[in-house]
């Protein structure tokens, strides 16, 4: 299992550590920085993590996919600081013998990870900024 | 008792970290979230706040130490 | 939609199809040479394609999915010649504003590229080799 | 009139492609299915066959000209 939170996303790094000899699938998830968001266009993104919890809570849900699914090896990784637009921001994978496990698991590992893991996004528009999901 | 601050948390707050004076330490996680309440009510207009305690998210009923490291997690936003 | 038959997966220039502006999330499907099949150890794999059909069969799919689904992008790529385990064979992915789309997306490609698309394999035992699917 | 031979199907006639001999030219690709059956028992006991004119799969209705690009499709196995 490779969790880590980094400064930049390594596709290849994650793509290496889920190649394994008794993998015939590995699924990737990787989210980018979309140009809008609320009907605004969006500069950039500032990400922030408490990280020694988001951590733990990445492996623990990197933990409960493989014991829901026969996997290899499983991935998260995620930046801090600011990202552009079309930048990477989150790697979710999964490798398996058959590719519906590492499908499932790889979005189980991105519904989750945006569900529990402490980690906050600030959207900086043209005129203005916010820190998503933080109001009703 | 120090509780640590993220995201729009820090920035209502204006700083990092919360210091609890000593004769106002709360006994569990429920009497903490009162605290927090009276003393920092914007934080009450989040549309919600758990708190971790030693990196895990506690419930209410969960006891606090001088020495846990407590923090106030407002709604996550990662991915 | 960037679709092509190569000797080498390049997962990068895969990556780098699907990102746009627009993209919030990007899911890739990467197919690799498992070492075991039918209960033997598999040695390598080599892949025949009917090129010019392969091509024209693949861009059916991606055109497929790109009715079906709001995508940004599509990718499609897959090997010819022998490739040992481990190796990547094929890559299947959706760039999308949303994830659910980029998921079901890629998931799609390598369903249908798996049903139609004019590729053979075939498996290399330690003692012997078979086309895979061939016969009943 | 030429057909195109892959994979498993390209081994067991040991060569890349069969020649219809001009008398006996089929009209439709179920003719030629036919054909195929009789000069080349070997091929009948594929898991299945399919035919492609022009590289695109095609039914058993249409039509073949001298012209047309026939392959002859065994099971397909990539990813």
């Amino acid at each position: 299992m490779l969790v880590e939170i980094v400064a930049e996303i390594d596709l290849n790094r994650a793509f290496r550590h889920l190649q394994t000899e008794g993998a015939g699938g590995i699924n990737l998830f990787i989210g980018t920085v979309r140009d809008h968001a609320n009907g605004k266009k969006v500069r950039l993104l500032e990400f922030e993590a408490y990280i020694p919890m988001a951590l733990l809570e990445m492996q623990r849900i990197g933990q409960k996919a493989m014991e829901r699914w026969a996997l290899e090896r499983v991935v998260i990784q995620h930046v801090t600081g600011e990202k552009k637009v079309g930048e990477p921001v989150v790697i979710t994978g999964a490798s398996s013998a058959h590719r519906a496990a590492a499908f499932e698991a790889s979005r189980f590992l991105i519904d989750e990870l945006k569900k529990t893991v402490p980690i906050w996004k600030k959207e900086y528009y043209e005129d203005s900024s916010v820190w998503v999901n933080a109001y009703p | 008792m120090k509780i640590l601050l993220f995201g729009i948390a820090r920035e209502i707050a204006g700083q990092q970290r919360l210091e609890v004076p000593p004769d106002e330490q709360p006994e569990t996680v429920a009497d903490l979230r009162a605290w927090v309440n009276k003393r920092y009510g914007a934080l009450a207009g989040l549309k919600s706040f758990a708190i971790a305690v030693d990196n895990e998210y506690a419930e209410d009923h969960v006891k606090l130490y001088p020495s846990s490291e407590i923090a106030l997690i407002p709604p996550v936003s990662g991915g």
